[in-house]
C-alpha cells in the first residue's frame, strides 16, 4: 500500500513537474507577446532526450552524478506529505522531518556537481561555484522562516506544522518570515533575478554544460520534480498545505505562476549581487520576522 | 518545390514514404519525438545570424514547433550554420558539430553554405558546406527569410520521421574518411582532433 | 589650426573638411609629432593602405581626425613595395597597434616596435599577404576549394543572351516572312 | 585515581584518542606518540586539578615536540606561546579554585560555596584555555598553522583528537565540577555567540584557502565552534548532541586527514592549484574522500547529519532562533568548501607533470573504518545515544530515547535512518537501472580535453582547473571580504611588537646605574610599606 | 606548476558574444585578469573582392559588411563614389537616404536593445524589441524589397521611388514606436535590476578617450557630444533639427541612457523628413553606362554616423571602372581590441557580455 502511495506521489510530481513546467514556457511565451510551445512540449523533449542514440560521459562520476541529482529530488517528493491530512499521499514524511527536507534539497545538487567537476569543463565548475556561493545566501532567509515556522508549530514534523495553522496559515501570521522564504523560493526555483547558476550569456550552461543525451534527460525531468517539491514545500510551510489534491493543485499552481511572472520581468545579478540582497534585504525580513515571533 | 536548391530533399522525400511503412510503431514514436523537439545550435558564423532573432522570437516563434535554441553543442539536436563559413570558422563548427550527440542534423543556413553565394571568389570562406560536414537541409536565399528557416525546419522534421539512413550523421559516421580527407586539405597542418579517436565508443 | 598646416607643409585640399599631405618614411614620426603637438589633429583614425604594383609602391595612410571630429587630415607615406617596414605608431597611438597588425597580415608590412605582430584575422595563412594586388583570389579559390557544379536546368547567361536575341530576331523575321 | 564520578566521559574520550598510535603505521616518533597517548590518559582519567594540569601541559609539550620536526620555528613559537597562554589560564582558574576550595581533588570541590565574582574569573581563565585550544576565532592562528606543517598524519591526530581537549576540559569543569557554580549566564551566552562567529568566520577562511590542510584546518575551527555554542547552551540534550558531533568530527576529520595525507603521499603536493584529476588515478581514494565530505557537509545518509540534526533540534528545543539560523548559514556555506575539497583534489584537471607514487596501504585501514562507521550512523542513527545517554545520565542528564535504533528521537521531531537510507538507495538503484536501460548509449569521452569550449580546442597546456578560483568570488562580496583578512594575526604581531618593546624596557633595568637602582629599591620598598599598613 | 589562472574562450560559439567572435579571458576565480580579443571567423576579403568587381557589383556585397545595420556601408559606398566622380544627389534623393539611415539606426539599437537586455538575462525585452524591429523591416521591405540586405542607396541617388502611402506608414509605425519606447523605458531602462548590473560596469572616462579614436555611444556616454552627423555633415543633417544627447558617468548605463534619447532622436529626425521631404523630383541621376563608370585616379576618405559609432570608407579610384582600393573602417575595430582588452582587466565574467554589448562590438567590420 505504501509502496503504490509513493509511486502515486512520484507519478504526480513527475507529471505536474512537466505540466508546470509547459506552462511555465507557455506563460512566458504570452508575457513575451508569442504563443508558444505545447503544454507537453518539455515532456516531450526528455523523452527525446533519453532515445537519443548517444550520449557523451566523462567516466563513471559523471555517469552517476545525475542519478544522485535524481535521487535526491525523489527523495524529496517523498519525504514532503502532499496533504495536510489522511493516509494517503503521506509519503515517508513520517521517517522525516523539515530539517531533513532541507538538506536533501541540497544533497542532489552536490553529488551532481561531483559528475560536472569530473568532466573537467571549467564552465561546468564555475556554475557549480555560483551555485554553491548564491546557495550560502538563499539558505540563510529560508533557514530563517523555516526555523520561525518550527518553533511557532513546536515541531519539525510537517504534520504538526500544517496542522498548527489550521486556524490561520502562516502567511498571514508571520507574513515577514514568508516574504523572506518567497524571495528564497524564487532564488530555489532559478528565477530571475537570482538565475546565475546556469546563465548561458556569462557561463556558456553552466553546470549542464556537458551533459547530453539520457543525462540531460534525467537531469531535466528530476528538475520538474524538484521544482514541484519546493512548491510542495512552500504550500505546507506557509499555506497550511492542502485538504486534498485539487486545493494542491491550486495552491502550487498560483505559486507557481507568481514565480514566474516576477521572474520575466528582472534582470539577472551577479553572483555577488544576489548574495549582497539575499543576505540584506530577505534576510533582515527573516530576523524581524522572529523577533517579532 | 521547383524552385531552389532542393535535388537531395527532392530524393529524400520520395523515398519518405517507402521508409514510413516499414518503421515499426516504436520507431516511429521515437521519430515522432525527435522530430517535434528540436534543440538548436545556433552557430552564427555569419550573416544567417540576424534572420535567427526574428525566428526566435514573438514575430515567427518557432518555438511553436519545438524548437528551442541550447547553449551547448552537447545539448543540441540541430545545428544550424548560418551563412559563410571561413576555414577558421569552419573548424570550430567541425568541432561543435562533432561535439553533439547523435543523431543529429544540420541547416546550412544561405547561400553562401550552398555554393559560395555573393563571395564565391572569395579565398576565405568555403564554398560548399557538405564537403566538410554531412548537411541535412540547406536553407538557400541571401538572407533567407524566417518563413524559409521555418519551411526548413519543417521539412527537417518530415525527413527525421522518415528516419531515413542517408541521414547526415549516419553519412557522417560511415563516410567519414572522405569528409576527413576534404577537412584536411583544407586545413592543412592545422587540423582538428579526429572524430573517431575523441569517442572509443564505449559503453559504461 | 590650419595656417600652421599651411606654413609648414604643402597641404592638398581635398574637400573644405579633409586634407591630405605627402611625406616621406623618414618624416613620418617627426611630422605626426609636429602635426599633434602643434594642431589638434591628435587622433588616428584610420591606417589604410593601397598597393600600386605598376609604380613599385605601397601608398600608407595614416588617417588623423582632431578631437571635434570635424576635420580630417590624411599623412600618405609611399613605401617601396619590396622593402616594407615602417616604425609602429603604437606608443603614440595605443590604436595603431591592432591596424599595424591587420596591415601586416594583409599585406606584409612590417612595423618596427609592434610586438603583436601575430595573426589577426587570418589563421595559418602561408600563401601571398590577401591584400596585395599580386595574390589572385580566385586562382586561390580554384586551387583550394571546390565548386559546387551547377544545376541542370542551370543556364550560361551569356549564351541564353545570345539564343535569345537569335530568336528574337528570327521571331522578327518569320512574321515578315508569313 | 579512577574515583571520578565522569568515568564513562573520560572512557570515551580516551577510547578516541587511542587513535594516537595511527604513526606507529609510518615508525616515526614512536616514543613521543605514546607519550602523548600517556598524557591524555592522565587528562582525561584525572581525579584531581593537579593531575589535570599535568596532563594538560603535558600533551602540550608531548605535541610540540612531535611538531618540531616538520614545523617552522615561528609555527612552533606560535603554538607554544598559545598553548602556554592557555596552560597559564587553567593555572590561574585551578590556583583560584585551591584558594577557596583548599584542595586540588574533584571531590572536594564545592562549586556553590564560591562567591560569585570568583566563580565569574574562574569560568573566564578557564574559557580562556578552553579557547585556546579550540582555536576561536582570534586565538586560531596557532591552529592552521601548526595543522597544515605538521607531518600530514600528525595533522589528523591533531585535529581529530587533540582539538577535543579543550571540550573536554569545558565539560569536565562546567558541567561536573563547577556545575552548582553561580556563573554569570551571560558569559555562557557570548560563549555561545562566539563559537558561531567562529564557525562563519571560519568556514569563509577554509572556502578562500588554496592549502588542503588549511582549509581542513579552518574546518575543524568552525566545526569546534558548533560544539563550543552547543555546548554553552548547559542543557542535557546539548550535551549530547555535543558529544555526538565530537565523535562525529573525529571520525570525520580522521577519515579526511588521513585521505589527504594518501594524497600527499601519492603526488607531493598539498595545493588545489597544483592538484586535481586525481579520480581516475585514485578512485577509492576518491570515493573515501566523498563520504567524508558529504558526512562534513552534514548530509543526510551519512552520519554526519544525525549530531547536526541533534544540534539544530536541541537549539530549536531553547528556542534560539537566531543562533540556530548562524549556524545553518555556517553549515550551509560549508558546501562550498567541502565541494573545494573534492574538485580540487580529484576532480577538474590533471597538472600536465603529474609524477605519482604509491600511497601507503596502511592509510587505507583508518579511513576504511571511519567511512564504514559513518555509513553505519547513518542506518542506526541511534547507536551512539544509548552511550551517550548514559554519560548523561552520569552528569545529571536525563536520558534520551533510543528505544529504536534506526531512529533518531529529539523533542523536535525524529528521522528514520533506514528508511532514508532505504529510499535513497531504492531510488538511486531504479534510476541507475532506468539510465542503463535507456535506448541512449554512453561514449566516454577518451580525450579529456574534449570538452564543450566554445568551438575552441583546449591545448595541453591550457589550464582548465578552477581549484584555487573556487570561492575566489568571496572576496568581492562587501560582507564577507573583511573576514578574509587576517586581523588576528595583525593584532597578535603588534602585541608581540609591544611586549618586546616593554621587556626592552624591562631589560635596560639592568644597565641603569647604581644611584637609580637605590632609588628605585627605595621606592618599591616604601610603596610595600604603605601597602602592608 | 602554479595553477591559479584558469583560460577560457567567451565565443565564438557562445551565447554571450555579440556575433562570431571570441575573447580569450584568464580568470583568477571569476575575475578576469587578461583578456584578449580573437577576430577573423567572419574575414571574406571585401576588400579584395571589391578589387576585382565594378561599381555595381560592388555595391552589391558592400551592404553585407555590416548585418545589423547595412545602410551606413550602402550611403558610404554611394558618398565616396559619388565624391570621386563628381555627382550631385537630388534633394529628394538626399531626404529619402536620410529616411533610409534613420530607419535602419532604430532597427540597429532595437536590436541592441535585445543583445544588451539578453545579457542581463532580460529576455522579455528582447523578444518585444526584435518584433518592433521587424516593423521596421517590413517597411524596408517595401521600399527596397529586402528585410535585411537593401541594396538600396545607389551612387547617385536611390534605387527605387518610395510605393504609394509609404510615408503615411511610416508616420504611424513611428507612432507606435513613441508608445513602445516608453513600454521600454518601464522593463528595461528604469528597472532597478538592470540598473543594479550595469551601473558603475565597463566604465570608460577621461581627456584620453579622444584620442584614442573611440566614436559612438562610448564618446557620449562619458560626455563628449561627438556625432559626424552634427561634427561633420553629409547628406541634409546640417539642415534637420537634433539633439545630441550625452551623459557623463561612462558605464554600461550610460551608454544605454544615450541609446534610449538616441532612438527618440531618430524618430524625431524621421518625423522632420516626412514633413520636409519634396513631393516631386528625381531620385537618381543619370549615371554613365556599366562598363564606362569609371573613377578618377584619386582618393578620399568618408564616414557617417551609424548606430554604433563612426563608420569611414577610405576609397581609391584609378581611372579604370574598378575601384583601386576601398578600406573599411568599423568603430568596433578599435572597440573590441584598444578598449575592451584593458576594459575587462578586473571585471567579473559576467559582465564580459554585458560590457561587449553595450560597446556595440560587431566583428564583421572588424575583418571584413
Amino acid at each position: 500500500m505504501l509502496l503504490l502511495d509513493l509511486l502515486l506521489m512520484l507519478l504526480i510530481a513527475y507529471g505536474f513537474g512537466f505540466l508546470y513546467y509547459g506552462l511555465y514556457r507557455n506563460l512566458s511565451a504570452r508575457v513575451h507577446g508569442r504563443f508558444g510551445p505545447s503544454l507537453a512540449q518539455s515532456f516531450s523533449d526528455s523523452i527525446k532526450l533519453f532515445v537519443k542514440e548517444e550520449s557523451t560521459t566523462f567516466g563513471w562520476m559523471f555517469y552517476l552524478g545525475p542519478v544522485i541529482m535524481a535521487s535526491g529530488a525523489v527523495l524529496n517528493v517523498l519525504f514532503i506529505p502532499f496533504l495536510n491530512q489522511g493516509e494517503s499521499l503521506q509519503g515517508l514524511s513520517s521517517y522525516g522531518n523539515l530539517i531533513v527536507v532541507l538538506y536533501l534539497m541540497v544533497l542532489g545538487p552536490l553529488g551532481n556537481a561531483l559528475g560536472v567537476g569530473s568532466s573537467g569543463n571549467p564552465f561546468g565548475v564555475m556554475g557549480v561555484t555560483r551555485g554553491l556561493t548564491r546557495l550560502l545566501a538563499l539558505e540563510l532567509p529560508f533557514y530563517l522562516a523555516a526555523i520561525g515556522v518550527m518553533i511557532d508549530a513546536g515541531s519539525a514534523d510537517f504534520g504538526i506544522i500544517m496542522q498548527a495553522q489550521s486556524t490561520q496559515s502562516n502567511m498571514f501570521a508571520h507574513p515577514l518570515l514568508f516574504a523572506a522564504a518567497f524571495i528564497s523560493f524564487l532564488g530555489f526555483m532559478g528565477k530571475s533575478p537570482f538565475d546565475v547558476v546556469g546563465a548561458p550569456q556569462e557561463v556558456y550552461s553552466g553546470p549542464a554544460t556537458e551533459f547530453s543525451g539520457k543525462f540531460l534527460a534525467l537531469l531535466m525531468s528530476q528538475s520538474a520534480m524538484f521544482s514541484f517539491a519546493k512548491l510542495l514545500l512552500m504550500v505546507n510551510l506557509f499555506w497550511g498545505g492542502a485538504d486534498h489534491l485539487g486545493e494542491l493543485v491550486a495552491k502550487t499552481f498560483v505559486l507557481f505562476v507568481a514565480a514566474t511572472f516576477i521572474g520575466s520581468v528582472y534582470a539577472r545579478f551577479s553572483t555577488v549581487q544576489s548574495v549582497e540582497f539575499l543576505i540584506r534585504i530577505p534576510t533582515l525580513l527573516g530576523i524581524v520576522g522572529l523577533a517579532l515571533l | 518545390m521547383d524552385e531552389g536548391f532542393i535535388p537531395y530533399q527532392q530524393s529524400l522525400e520520395d523515398e519518405e514514404q517507402s521508409i514510413k511503412s516499414t518503421q515499426s510503431v516504436i520507431e516511429q514514436a521515437i521519430a515522432w519525438f525527435r522530430a517535434h523537439s528540436m534543440f538548436v545550435l545556433a552557430y552564427g558564423t555569419g550573416c544567417g545570424a540576424i534572420e535567427m532573432p526574428p525566428t526566435f522570437t514573438s514575430r515567427y516563434d518557432i518555438e511553436r514547433l519545438g524548437v528551442v535554441g541550447v547553449a551547448t553543442p552537447r545539448q543540441a539536436d540541430i545545428l544550424i550554420v548560418s551563412g559563410y563559413c571561413s576555414p577558421k570558422t569552419l573548424k570550430r563548427v567541425i568541432r561543435s558539430y562533432e561535439q553533439m550527440s547523435e543523431p543529429k542534423y544540420i541547416i546550412g543556413l544561405g547561400s553562401c553554405t550552398i555554393n559560395g553565394g555573393m563571395y564565391w571568389d572569395s579565398y576565405n570562406t568555403i564554398k560548399k558546406l557538405d564537403d566538410f560536414l554531412p548537411v541535412d537541409m540547406y536553407v538557400n536565399g541571401c538572407m533567407p527569410r524566417p518563413e524559409a528557416l521555418i519551411e526548413g525546419f519543417v521539412k527537417l522534421q518530415e525527413k527525421i520521421r522518415a528516419n531515413s539512413s542517408e541521414a547526415g550523421y549516419i553519412q557522417y559516421r560511415t563516410r567519414y574518411a572522405h569528409y576527413r580527407a576534404n577537412q584536411e586539405r583544407l586545413f592543412g597542418t592545422q587540423v582538428q582532433p579526429r572524430y573517431e579517436e575523441n569517442f572509443a565508443g564505449m559503453n559504461l | 589650426m590650419m595656417s600652421y598646416l599651411e606654413e609648414h607643409y604643402e597641404l592638398i585640399h581635398k574637400t573644405p573638411r579633409l586634407f591630405a599631405l605627402h611625406v616621406t618614411r623618414e618624416q613620418l614620426l617627426d611630422t605626426l609629432h609636429q602635426i599633434t603637438t602643434h594642431t589638434s589633429f591628435d587622433t588616428l583614425s584610420q591606417l589604410t593602405c593601397t598597393d600600386w604594383i605598376e609604380e613599385e609602391r605601397f601608398e600608407l595612410g595614416y588617417m588623423l581626425t582632431n578631437a571635434l571630429r570635424s576635420h580630417n587630415l590624411m599623412l600618405k607615406c609611399s613605401i617601396a613595395r619590396d622593402k616594407v617596414t615602417m616604425p609602429s605608431l603604437a606608443l603614440l597611438f595605443a590604436q595603431a597597434e591592432v591596424m599595424e597588425r591587420e596591415l601586416h597580415e594583409m599585406f606584409g608590412i612590417g612595423f618596427e616596435g609592434n610586438e603583436t605582430l601575430y595573426d589577426f584575422a587570418l589563421e595559418g595563412w602561408c600563401d601571398i599577404p590577401p591584400m596585395r594586388r599580386e595574390f589572385d583570389t580566385l586562382a586561390y579559390v580554384n586551387a583550394h576549394y571546390d565548386f559546387r557544379e551547377g544545376r541542370e536546368d542551370n543556364l550560361d547567361v551569356k549564351e541564353e543572351i545570345k539564343k535569345r536575341k537569335a530568336a528574337a530576331k528570327s521571331a522578327k523575321e518569320t512574321p515578315s516572312g508569313a | 585515581m579512577f574515583h571520578f564520578e565522569a568515568t564513562l566521559l573520560a572512557h570515551l574520550f580516551f577510547g578516541l584518542s587511542l587513535l594516537v598510535i595511527l604513526p606507529l603505521l609510518r615508525r616515526r616518533d614512536l616514543v613521543l606518540h605514546l607519550l602523548l597517548l600517556l598524557s591524555l590518559g592522565i587528562l582525561f582519567y584525572a581525579s584531581s586539578l593537579a593531575t589535570l594540569f599535568i596532563g594538560w601541559e603535558m600533551m602540550g609539550w608531548s605535541s610540540y615536540f612531535i611538531l618540531a620536526s616538520s614545523a617552522r620555528v615561528a609555527t612552533l613559537q606560535r603554538y607554544i606561546l598559545f598553548n602556554l597562554g592557555g596552560a597559564f589560564a587553567l593555572l590561574g582558574a585551578i590556583a583560584l579554585l585551591y584558594g577557596f576550595m583548599g584542595s586540588l581533588e574533584y571531590r572536594d570541590i564545592d562549586a556553590s560555596l564560591l562567591p560569585p565574582w570568583a566563580m565569574n574569573a574562574i569560568a573566564l581563565l578557564l574559557f580562556v584555555a578552553v579557547f585556546v585550544k579550540s582555536g576561536i576565532i582570534g586565538l586560531h592562528d596557532w591552529v592552521v598553522d601548526s595543522y597544515s606543517e605538521a607531518t600530514p598524519l600528525f595533522s589528523a591526530i591533531l585535529s581529530a583528537i587533540l582539538s577535543k581537549a579543550g571540550i573536554y576540559l569545558f565539560i569536565v569543569m562546567f558541567m561536573v565540577l563547577l556545575k552548582e557554580g553561580a556563573t554569570e549566564p551571560l558569559l555562557f551566552e557570548i560563549m555561545a555567540w562566539l563559537g558561531v562567529i567562529t564557525s562563519i568566520v571560519a568556514t569563509f577562511k577554509a572556502i578562500s584557502q588554496d592549502e588542503m590542510r588549511r582549509l581542513l584546518a579552518y574546518s575543524s575551527i568552525a566545526q569546534i565552534g558548533y560544539i563550543i555554542t552547543i555546548l554553552a547552551l548547559m542543557q542535557g540534550f546539548a550535551l549530547e548532541a555535543a558529544l555526538y558531533h565530537t565523535l562525529i568530527h573525529t571520525l570525520i576529520k580522521l577519515l579526511l586527514f588521513m585521505n589527504i595525507a594518501s594524497i600527499i603521499a601519492i603526488t607531493q603536493k598539498e595545493r588545489f592549484s597544483e592538484l586535481g584529476g586525481m579520480i581516475y588515478h585514485a578512485p577509492v581514494l576518491f570515493l573515501l574522500l566523498v563520504i567524508g565530505i558529504i558526512a562534513l557537509a552534514g548530509m543526510p545518509l551519512l552520519g554526519g547529519f544525525n549530531s547536526k540534526f541533534l544540534i539544530y533540534t536541541a537549539l530549536l528545543e531553547e528556542k534560539r532562533a537566531l543562533l540556530l539560523g548562524a549556524v545553518m548559514f555556517s553549515s550551509a556555506s560549508a558546501f562550498l568548501y567541502c565541494y573545494k575539497l573534492v574538485y580540487g583534489i580529484y576532480l577538474g584537471q590533471r597538472p600536465q607533470e603529474a609524477s605519482l607514487h604509491v600511497s601507503p596501504k596502511s592509510y587505507y585501514l583508518p579511513q576504511l573504518l571511519s567511512a564504514a562507521l559513518l555509513v553505519l550512523l547513518a542506518l542506526l542513527p541511534s547507536l551512539p545515544v544509548g552511550y551517550l545517554s548514559v554519560i548523561g545520565v552520569e552528569l545529571g542528564f536525563a536520558p534520551l530515547d533510543d528505544s529504536n535504533l534506526f531512529i533518531l528521537q529529539s523533542a523536535f521531531g525524529s528521522f528514520h535512518g533506514g528508511a532514508l537510507m532505504g529510499a535513497f538507495g531504492v531510488a538511486f538503484v531504479a534510476l541507475l537501472g532506468l539510465l542503463q536501460l535507456a535506448h541512449s548509449k554512453a561514449k566516454k569521452v577518451k580525450d579529456p580535453l574534449d570538452i564543450s569550449y566554445c568551438g575552441e580546442v583546449p591545448r595541453s597546456e591550457t589550464n582548465l582547473h578552477f581549484g584555487y578560483g573556487m570561492g575566489y568570488e568571496l572576496h568581492r562580496i562587501s560582507f564577507i571580504a573583511p573576514l578574509l583578512r587576517h586581523h588576528s594575526r595583525v593584532l597578535w604581531d603588534r602585541l608581540s611588537l609591544i611586549a618586546s618593546d616593554f621587556s626592552a624596557l624591562l631589560s635596560s633595568l639592568y644597565s641603569l646605574s647604581a644611584q637609580h637602582v637605590t632609588l628605585l629599591a627605595l621606592l618599591l620598598f616604601t610603596l610595600l610599606l604603605l601597602g602592608g599598613q | 606548476m602554479e595553477r591559479k589562472v584558469i583560460t577560457i574562450y567567451h565565443g565564438p560559439q557562445h551565447p554571450g558574444i555579440t556575433g562570431n567572435m571570441s575573447v580569450e579571458l584568464d580568470l583568477m576565480g571569476e575575475t578576469i585578469t587578461r583578456a584578449r580579443t580573437h577576430v577573423g571567423y567572419l574575414h571574406r576579403g571585401f576588400e579584395k573582392l571589391i578589387e576585382r568587381r565594378t561599381i555595381i557589383q560592388a555595391f552589391t556585397i558592400v551592404c553585407r559588411i555590416c548585418v545589423p545595420e547595412p545602410d551606413p556601408n550602402e550611403a558610404n559606398f554611394a558618398l565616396a563614389v559619388e565624391r570621386l566622380a563628381g555627382i550631385e544627389v537630388s534633394e529628394r534623393a538626399s531626404y529619402i537616404r536620410v529616411m533610409v539611415l534613420e530607419m535602419a539606426r532604430l532597427g540597429a539599437q532595437l536590436l541592441w536593445m535585445a543583445g544588451q537586455s539578453g545579457s542581463v538575462g532580460l529576455g522579455t525585452v528582447g523578444q518585444w524589441s526584435i518584433y518592433d524591429r521587424d516593423l521596421i523591416l517590413d517597411l524596408f521591405e517595401q521600399l527596397t524589397g529586402g528585410r535585411v540586405y537593401h541594396m538600396y542607396i545607389y551612387p547617385g541617388g536611390v534605387r527605387r521611388e518610395l510605393p504609394d502611402g509609404f510615408l503615411e506608414r511610416l508616420s504611424a509605425l513611428l507612432d507606435y514606436l513613441q508608445k513602445r519606447l516608453d513600454a521600454y523605458d518601464r522593463l528595461f531602462f528604469d528597472n532597478a535590476s538592470f540598473q543594479k548590473r550595469a551601473i558603475g560596469v565597463g566604465v570608460v572616462r577621461g581627456e584620453e578617450v579622444l584620442r584614442r579614436g573611440f566614436s559612438g555611444q562610448v564618446l557620449r556616454g562619458c560626455g563628449f557630444a561627438r556625432d559626424l552627423r552634427r561634427d561633420n555633415p553629409y547628406l541634409l543633417y546640417d539642415q534637420l533639427e537634433f539633439d545630441i544627447p550625452t551623459q557623463s558617468a561612462g558605464d554600461v548605463y550610460a551608454r544605454a541612457l544615450v541609446r534610449r534619447a538616441e532612438m527618440r532622436e531618430s524618430i524625431r529626425i524621421l518625423r522632420q523628413v516626412i514633413a520636409q521631404m519634396p513631393e516631386e523630383g528625381a531620385i537618381m541621376q543619370k549615371l554613365p553606362k556599366h562598363r564606362k563608370f569609371t573613377l578618377p585616379k584619386e582618393d578620399t576618405y568618408v564616414a557617417v554616423e551609424s548606430a554604433r559609432g563612426e563608420f569611414g570608407y577610405y576609397m581609391a579610384g584609378d581611372g579604370s571602372e574598378m575601384i583601386r582600393r576601398m578600406q573599411v573602417k568599423g568603430p568596433s575595430l578599435i572597440h573590441a581590441f584598444s578598449l575592451l582588452e584593458p576594459l575587462l582587466v578586473g571585471e567579473e565574467l559576467s559582465n564580459v557580455a554585458l560590457i561587449m554589448n553595450s560597446l556595440g562590438i560587431c566583428p564583421p567590420e572588424i575583418e571584413r
